[in-house]
Formats: C-alpha cells, structure tokens, sequence
C-alpha cells in the first residue's frame, strides 16, 4: 500500500540513487532538488523514469526559470504507485538555453515544453515539434525572460512603490525592444 | 477498384458551438473519418504568468479566479496553499474547514457544467443542460452568498478566506445538500447514465489505456476512467481531507462514458463531504493576519490540489520580494490534451466533438 | 380529339418545360446543375403521364426517377474528381448537333407518318388496381424475369465496391 | 337529439364538411353558365388557400408550440413575453428573419443556393393537397394517393443537398452528404411500412383508407402497431429532427446545410422543416388514426377539426423526441435502418400478406377477425423488438457495471509506454500557421 500522503524526496537521496548508476550525471544536490549535469541530463531522466527505487512514471510538471546568470529547466516527477515526488533541475545557458527534450520519455512533456519554448526561449533538443504553443510565430522574443520590457537595474515596471533592493530606484517607462533586435 | 478521395482538411473551432471556449482543432478527415488533428491553442492567452511577477502575493489570487473560471475557488485554493507552504503560515481550523467545504460546493458546480456540456455535445437539443445548470444556479447562490461573487469569487485568501459566512448560509447550505441535490443527482442517474442512445454514442470513444494516462501525466477523471484510482485529496491530503471519508469513483475502459460517470459519483462524494465538513466547524477567527505586502523567505514551493479538472500545482519561486520571482501554474486542462491525437484519430467527426466535451478543457486554464 | 382547352394547355406547357429541360442538360456547364435539370425534365414527363390520367405510372416516375435514380446521379457527380466537373469544350460539339438534329427530324416524321389509334375518352379511373392485374395476369413471367435480374445486378454491385480485405461488416 | 346528429344537411352554410362551401360557389358558376375549365380551377384554387392558409398558421403555431413544450420538458418557460404567453413570439422571429439580410457567400453557386429552399417547401405543402379533410373533402382525390406522398417526400432529400452543395461550405457539404445517404436509407422502411397498411385496407386512395377505419371502426395503429413505429422513426430520420438530426447537428457541423443561409432563406428552410414535419404528421393521422373520423364525433364536430386535433397529437410525439433524446452518429443510423426496420417491415408486410389473405378466403366478419389481427400484430411486433435487442442489439450491457470505490489510492505498477515517434509527437505535428 503507498504512504498515505505524498513523501518529497530530499534531494540527496535523489542524487545518491543517480550516482549509483550514472556517476557523472548530478552536479549538485540542494535539500529541496537535484541539479543534473545538463550534458548527461536525458540518460538521467531515462534512468529515474525506469528505476524501481525511484520509479519516476509521472512526469508531473515542468517549467523554466529565468535566473538572470542561467535559465533552470525545474522538472517535477513522481511515482504513483509509490506515492512519493521530487524535484529535478537542469541549468542552461542564459542566452541562447538549450535543453535534451524529455518528450520521447513521457508524452505529458510535449505541450509543457513547448510552451517553455514559447514563453522562455528555451530550445529543447528532439522534441517532435518545437513550435509556439500560444504566441503567433512572428512574435518578437519570449515574453517570462527578465530582460523582456525590461529597464535598467532590472527594476520591473509595475512594483515602483515597492523597491526591490535598491531604494533610490525610482519607476522608468515602458521602453518596449523593437523586432529583431532582441533575439 | 480504390475509390481516390483526397482528404480534407476541417477546422473545429475558434467559433464552434461544442469546444467549451476559443478552442481550435483542425482535423484532416477521408470522409468522415480523421486521420490527422492538430490542436491550436493562445486565443485565450493573458500572459498571467509574467503579470503576477510585477504585483504583489495577495494581488496575484484574482488571476487564479480567471484561469479555470468554472472552479474559481479550486484555484485560489490551489495558489494560497502555495504561498502557505512559502512562507509557513498557519491557517485556523475554521478556515480550514471553510474551504473545504467552499471548494466541494465548487467542484459540484464544475462537474455540473461539465457533465451538461458533455451530453449537448452529444446531441441532446440543451435539455441535459438546462437541468445541470439548474442545480448550478443553486450552488452558485450559495458561493455567492458569502463571497459576493458568483464566477471570480476570489474567496479564498493567503492564511484563510476572505468573509465568514453569514447567518442564513449553514440553513440554505443544509437544505442543498440534504434534500434537494441528491434527489437531483438520482435523476441524473436515471436521465442520463442509462440512456441507451449516450451508451451508444459516447462507450469506446475516445479510449485511454492506463500506461498512456499515467505516461501523458494525465489527472483528474481523465485518469480515474482508465481504472486508476489516484486522488489527491487522499494521495497528498491537503487542508486535512485525509479526516473525511469518502470514496474515489473509478472507470473501467477509460472512454468517454466512464468519464461522465465518474462526475456525476464524484458529485455524490462532494456532497459526503460536505454533510461532514458542516459537523466539523468551530468558532474562532476564519484567518490569519498577513502583512499586505508579503514578503516570504527565498525559496520555492510547489503545492498541488484536486480541482474538478486534474491536478492543478502552483510552483511559486521567491527571492524575498513582494512579488513572486517566478509564478508557475501546472494546468490540468493542458496537459490533458496531449492525448487528444490519440483518443480522436480514427474515430469520426462526431465522436472527436464527444471525446472533446469528455476531456472537459477550460480554455481560460489551457492558455493562462 | 381531346378538345378539353385545359389539358391540352397544360400538355403544352409541360411539354415545352421538359424539352426545354433536357435540352438545357445539355448545354449548361456546371454537372451539377445538369442533374438538377435533368431532375427538372424528370418531374416534366411525370405531368405528361398525369395529362394523360396514368396518375400511378406518373408518381412512379416521380418516386423511382426524381426521388432515386438522381440521387444516383448525385452521388457519381460527387465521385468524379473536383477537377473535371465541368461540361468541358470539345471538339465535337458541331457534329454531334447535326447528328442530333436528324435524329429529331427522323423521329418527327415517323410521328407525323403513322395513324394512331386514339382510344376511348380516357377518364382519370382507377388505373393502379388494372396495372397490378396486368402485372400478375397475362405479363407474369417478364415480371418475374426482372426481379431475378434486379436481384442480380444488386448482388454484383455489392461484390464489385467490396474492397479487398474488408469484411461485410465494414 | 339523435335525429339533429344525422343531420347531414348539405346546405352550405353547414361548415362540417367545407365542400359543401365550394359545391355551392362551383353551382353558382354553372349556373351562370361559366366555362367548364373554370369550374376545375375555381374548385382547386378553393381547396389550395384552404390548405395554404392552414400552412401558413400551422408553421407560426408549430414554433411556439415546440418552444413552449421543449421548454417545458427542461424545466424553463418557453417564450412568455411577446404577446399573451408569447404567442407573438413566432411572428416576431419571422419578421425579424424578414428584414435581416440575405447573405450570399461569394464562391456559393447562385442558382442551386436561392433554388434549394423553394424546392424543399414545395413537396411538403403538396403532400397536403391528396390527405383527406373531411367525407368528400380531399382537394385531389387522386387514386395512388399513398404512393403520391413517399414520392414527394424523396424529392425533399434532393433539395436539401441542392442548398448544401450549393453553398460551397465543408460543413454544408458534409450536411448535405449525410441527408442523401440518411434520406435515401430511410426512404425503403417507409414504403415498406405504408405498403403494409395499403394491402391491409386494400385501396391507396387516401380517403378509402379513411373510409376503411371507419367501416371497422378500428383506427389501424391498434391492428398494426410495427408499421406505426418503423413509419414514425423513419420519418422522423426523413425528417431529420433528433434523434436523428445529423444533416443540422449543431454541436458536430454547426448547423449542416443550412450553415451559410441567412435571413429569409435561412427562414424558409426553417419553415420548411416545420411544414415537413407538419405534412407527416398529417400522414400518420390520416392513414394510421383514421383522419377526420372518430367514432360518432365527426358528425358533430367538423371533421377536419378532428383532423388537426390528430396531427397535433402527433406533433407532440415528434416535440417530445426532440426534446429528450440525444443524436445518433451516422453510422449507427443507417445501421438501424439497414439491420432493423428494413428486415422488419419486409417481416410484417409478409404477416400483413397472410391476414389479408385469410380474411378475403374465409370471409369471416370483421368483428372476430380486427380484434384477433390486432392481438397478433402486436405480439409479433414485440417479439421481433425484443429478438432484434437480443441478437443484433449493441453487445453492451445496458447498465455497465458500476464503478469501483476506494477509499485509498491504489495504483498497479504499470510499464512506461513508448510513445509513437514515427510521425512526430502524437498531438502536434506541424507548428502554428502564422
């Protein structure tokens, strides 16, 4: 019978199961997550989806976020039968994030990973169809980046009565990036 | 001797009565069967994900009433446990039990919508509808009652919910759920679970085997009708539905009639757990004080809930900040459509129509 | 004679519209619009059978010609590719109307020459119940040679679309 | 009191049956000596405004009456504004149909597109013209009366797919294929179905048929239930009102052929159907509840009273279906028709051969024979329903076993499945059209 409520995997235990088989594939294991090596990063995933310990068959979710140094791809896996989840990132690079696509592992990746291309730029190698989900394919650049409208200082437009650290920062207008120039 | 007949390519939707919302599909059929669709989504598309990075933790709950506007409730459920998890707040037991009870009220009008919207596409001239909305407008009374809102109620609040519940609700809420919604559900039973022409038009359409279900992340009644049985309010038990009892209907061959069945015992169970939750409220404050500009410890968060659509998971990252660094909603209503190639191709123009109405999309949660 | 002015009016006037239909079959570009003209003359020749008070033989003709075989019709235009629905130009539209034209004169001359034999005043009787004695009286056995033929041609059509592979119960 | 019952006075103004009416005006013509042909034509253009003008209220009564009752059926009102319990609103909905504008799609094809609603009307008002109203008041007592009607309502199939094909609209093609292949399935039952009723009654004559009932003092749908139900549904197909409504199935192709129609064309099919449907109910009163007579009634009351009064209570059964039941898909449509009514008309028209035949050798009288026909009929026709359930019916079990409850989540260890790569990932092949 699986635990009656779900158990979050810490991260370590994550990467200790990883290494056994794969030992270049973790580069880092925080409490919360695992960081895999990019490179080695879909034998990974192939591993923990066919490992019975881990037994990763549900990809529940995943999504890009944009570190403004790197953009880290944060996948969510599960078991159900074992009832238990944890979290999987993998760094990319900030300009140009280029990622090995999970599709051919679960099919629930397709649309979610279009949609982080969509939104983020984030290319991700083998997917069937890497295409817009919801913007028109001219669209100029991929609106979740931090350096989308962005002004300087990083400092978003909407928050200008709640500085983010730096207090003289006052608001600045919309200076909205022409086509072709942000890509 | 082959008849040559080139195929045609149709497009169901933008406008199209039965795509619940600006929903597009364009199916290349020979004759009236389908070989091929390709799904166009980002009519609906707000970009909400990107807004709540620029406003504040308690100025983001309204986007969550717009994304699945049928389960508003679910949804700022779903964004307020998220935040709870953040930044560690506790919320008081009669809020708790508020919002398990709002949020059962909630799924009830869902399914209800859900199951009429199914059977129109089947073909039944709006009268199914007619009655299921029926019950909706009852439960809508209630919701509205409290929360001053009928569709984008924006009820549930960071540390509890927004209003306690006036003096007439308990009473009106006693009389729904004793004596005139199961009646209601009975007649759903004998209208529409055994008519033989819903058998004929929606068993086998629209079929998913359980490997393809758990393999496409699918959930909610999408994954209990392929004879799964997996619920969040009993897998990961959030604001304590592990005390209630009550059962998870599942299917057997996960088509489209497993699935409207489904609904309509899961109404049934919402309705237990009401009657339960009723018992169970206390006095004491219905939330906690939250400073209005939040600012929860860096990190991040991911909390899932069971929304009458699938799993529906918020992954909230924070630097510190009023507002969330990043704002991730997992919509059910999306990710249950990676399987639409599957259930549809091979099957005819109308059973695509059914097996759609069965998936139960929300388009406002598919785009965001 | 009949010398009735109503029904020799109304003789003439379908008359004229069949003719006039068969002949625009012809002519007109579009195939679909043929068949509907076809149709046209189709229901013209049943109001000729009710000029002459055959009222069964004239709603036979309505239900068996307009009602099925144009679907018929309908259904081969449907089949034939997009592309090549149109009365298209040929080469021989010249001579084909000569040859057509002598048919005409041929026919009419043939009308004029012979002496028919006018029956009696025909009144709008009861004609259905004569046809059905006839059919099993005096004409049994070519009655019962075409429902064997009919049967026969049904059965062919069905083998001959049956692909190959598929079972009867496609 | 009985004497002034049979009273059957054939002055004019005694409005029981009409014709008296137009006998009068047609001894007035002759008596001024007027033109023979004139005498015909004033007769029939009599009888045709008399139809007509039942037409016409009948269409603008039939809306509100569908409305109202659907309405009633799902628990609602029905339109209640317009007028004394919205019985304007019909009038309201034609003139507003009225002044819309006729919208014309550029690529439709002129002819067939504005030719399509006309010819769908005509054989449903013509139908009118043969059905008898009262003892000698049929406008064309035309001897073949039953076959005259099956051949006008095959040509309404023809003019549906016109209006389809001509609006050059996928959907409308779609529409328009589905009502050739519907129509021209359903057409057999019917036949097969009337044919049954003709050899029992032994004339076509549509008035002879009538006359029949009323000699034996049986309306025939208590002799001869099958043909009641196989001319009722495959009528209703012929009809396409649900459950058979597929050429304009609203929730799969959006309206079928009469998608791109606007305005008064848009009405006219609108109207037509309701005329059609109008017309056959008129049938079924006529042939299988014995058109204007009823028992003793029809002496008292007009027997074209009775006559609608019958066609009204058909009508609800055509409203009553509509109301409730879901659609068939194409295929299990012309399945039906083919595996079922097809087979089992040819059945009853064997039955029907037999009886007949016993009746005319032995001469027995008719008081034994009708009630003994009619306890037949109806146990074959049941148990040829229930053997059709039973042997050909759809495999499933008609309540599929219930679900099952857990009260805990259990989930079987299943393989990851592979998913087809071949042709891209399932779901989205190309990307988005700009």
């Amino acid at each position: 019978m699986p635990h009656p409520a779900t158990v979050t995997l810490a991260g370590a235990v994550v990467a200790e199961r990883i290494r056994g088989a794969l030992p270049g594939a973790v580069r880092e294991a925080a409490d919360g997550y695992t960081v895999l090596d990019p490179a080695r990063m879909y034998e990974a995933m192939a591993f923990i989806r066919d490992d019975e310990v881990l037994d990763g068959k549900y990809l529940v979710q995943l999504c890009s976020v944009d570190q403004v140094t790197r953009i880290d791809v944060v996948y969510h896996i599960a078991s159900l039968a074992q009832n238990h989840i944890f979290e999987v990132k993998v760094p990319a690079d900030h300009e140009h994030p280029e990622v090995a696509s999970v599709a051919p592992l679960w099919v629930g990746a397709t649309l979610q990973e279009r949609e982080a291309y969509d939104l983020m730029g984030v290319r991700f190698a083998g997917h069937p169809n890497l295409t817009r989900l919801f913007l028109w394919d001219q669209f100029p650049g991929h609106p979740l980046r931090k350096d989308f409208l962005a002004l300087p200082g990083g400092q978003k437009p909407g928050l200008s009565q709640f500085p983010k650290q730096v207090p003289g920062q006052t608001g600045g207008e919309f200076r909205p990036r022409l086509p072709g120039s942000g890509e | 001797m082959p008849l040559k007949s080139e195929p045609v390519e149709v497009n169901i939707g933008p406008q199209h009565p039965s795509t619940h919302g600006v929903f597009r599909m364009v199916a290349t059929i020979d004759g009236e069967r389908i070989t091929d669709v390709r799904m166009v989504v980002g009519y609906l598309h707000r970009s909400m994900e990107k807004l709540a990075e620029e406003r504040t933790y308690t100025q983001n709950i309204p986007f969550t009433d717009r994304m699945d506007y049928l389960s508003a409730i679910n949804s700022n459920l779903g964004y307020c446990l998220a935040v709870e998890k953040l930044a560690g707040i506790e919320v008081p037991e009669r809020a708790t039990v508020l919002r398990v009870i709002f949020s059962e009220l909630q799924r009830i009008a869902s399914h209800c919508m859900a199951t009429g919207a199914f059977i129109n596409d089947c073909g039944a001239w709006q009268t199914p509808v007619m009655y299921t909305f029926r019950d909706r407008e009852k439960v809508l009374d209630l919701i509205e009652m409290t929360c001053g809102a009928r569709i984008t109620t924006n009820y549930i609040r960071i540390g509890g919910v927004a209003f306690d519940i006036p003096d007439e609700f308990l009473p009106a809420l006693d009389r729904l759920v004793n004596d005139d919604l199961p009646q209601r559900f009975d007649e759903y039973d004998r209208l529409l679970v055994g008519n033989e022409i819903i058998l004929m038009r929606a068993r086998d359409v629209g079929v998913v085997t359980p490997e393809l279900a758990i393999n496409a992340s699918l959930s909610g009644p999408m994954l209990r009708s392929a004879g799964i049985a997996w619920d969040l309010r009993k897998a990961d038990p959030y604001c304590d539905y592990d005390t209630y009892a009550f059962d998870i209907p599942v299917g057997y061959n996960g088509d489209s009639y497993d699935r409207m069945v489904i609904r309509i015992e899961e109404m049934k169970q919402s309705l237990r757990i009401i009657r339960q939750a009723v018992h169970r409220l206390t006095g004491g404050p219905h939330k906690t004080e939250v400073p209005l500009a939040l600012r929860p410890p860096e990190g991040e968060a991911y909390a899932r809930i069971e929304s009458p659509k699938g799993e529906l998971g918020f992954y909230v990252v924070s630097d510190g900040g009023p507002a969330p660094y990043r704002w991730h909603v997992r919509a059910p209503s999306l990710i249950n459509l990676s399987v639409l190639k599957e259930m549809t191709v091979g099957q005819t123009i109308a059973d695509a129509i059914v097996t759609l109405g069965s998936i139960d999309i929300n388009v406002g949660e598919v785009d965001r | 004679m009949i010398t009735d002015t109503g029904i020799v009016v109304a003789f003439y006037v379908i008359g004229i519209t069949t003719v006039a239909s068969a002949l625009m079959v012809a002519a007109v570009r579009d195939l679909i619009h043929a068949v509907l003209f076809l149709v046209l003359s189709f229901v013209g020749v049943a109001g000729i059978y009710v000029v002459l008070s055959a009222d069964f033989v004239a709603v036979a003709q309505i239900l068996i010609y307009a009602g099925a075989i144009s679907v018929l019709l309908v259904f081969a235009v449907m089949l034939t590719p997009a592309g090549d629905r149109r009365n298209s130009e040929t080469a021989f539209r010249a001579p084909a109307a000569v040859l057509a034209g002598l048919v005409l004169a041929v026919t009419v001359f043939v009308i004029y020459d012979t002496n028919w034999r006018i029956a009696s005043h025909g009144q709008f009787g009861a004609t259905a119940a004569s046809l059905g004695r006839a059919f099993f009286k005096p004409y049994i056995v070519p009655f019962e040679v075409a429902s064997v033929l009919l049967v026969a041609a049904m059965v062919g059509a069905i083998a001959l679309t049956q692909e190959e592979g598929e079972d009867g119960a496609a | 009191m009985p004497a002034l019952l049979t009273l059957i006075t054939h002055n004019w103004y005694d409005i029981r049956d009409l014709s008296n009416l137009s006998g009068k005006i047609e001894q007035l013509i002759r008596d001024a000596n007027g033109p023979g042909w004139l005498v015909f034509v004033v007769s029939a253009l009599l009888g045709a405004a008399g139809i007509v003008s039942f037409i016409g209220v009948a269409a603008i009564i039939n809306i509100w009456i569908e409305r109202r009752v659907v309405g009633r059926m799902q628990s609602r009102l029905g339109p209640n504004r317009a007028g004394p319990f919205g019985l304007l609103q019909p009038v309201a909905d034609a003139m507003k149909l009225m002044q819309k504008e006729v919208l014309q799609p550029k690529v439709a094809d002129g002819l067939v597109f504005s030719l399509a609603p006309i010819a769908f009307t005509v054989p449903g008002i013509l139908v009118m013209a043969v059905l008898p109203w009262g003892r000698n008041m049929a406008l064309a007592n035309v001897d073949a009366g039953v076959i005259f009607i099956l051949a006008l309502t095959s040509l309404g199939a023809l003019a549906v797919f016109a209006g389809g094909y001509g609006s050059n609209n996928k959907y409308a093609l779609f529409g328009a294929m589905r009502v050739i292949a519907m129509l021209v399935t359903y057409e057999i039952p019917s036949v097969l179905a009337l044919l049954g009723l003709v050899l029992f009654s032994g004339t076509m004559n549509l008035s002879g048929i009538v006359l029949f009932q009323a000699k034996y003092w049986t309306p025939l749908l208590l002799v001869q239930p099958l043909p009641f139900i196989i001319y009722f549904i495959s009528s209703s197909a012929e009809l396409n009102r649900t459950p058979a409504d597929l050429a304009e199935a609203e929730s799969e192709i959006a309206g079928g052929y009469h998608v791109e129609y606007s305005g008064m064309k848009f009405g006219l099919f609108y109207a037509a159907e309701l005329i059609n449907a109008v017309s056959v109910s008129a049938i079924i009163a006529t042939v299988f509840l014995g058109g204007w007579w009823f028992y003793k009634l029809d002496e008292v009351v007009p027997g074209w009273m009775i006559f609608i009064g019958k066609i009204y209570a058909v009508y609800f059964l055509f409203v009553w279906t509509r109301g409730t039941l879901p659609r068939f898909r194409i295929d299990q449509l012309l399945a039906f028709a083919w595996k079922w009514m097809t087979p089992m008309a040819f059945l009853n028209l064997v039955l029907v051969a037999a009886e007949v035949l016993i009746w005319n050798e032995t001469g027995v009288s008719a008081g034994l024979v009708l009630p003994l026909y009619a306890v037949i009929n109806t146990a074959f026709a049941g148990a040829l329903i229930v053997a059709w359930v039973k042997v050909m019916g759809p495999k499933f079990s008609r309540f599929p076993e219930r679900l099952r409850y857990y009260s805990q989540i259990d989930v079987p260890s299943l393989p990851a499945v592979a998913p087809r790569m071949d042709e891209g990932a399932p779901g989205l092949t190309e990307g988005r059209s700009a």
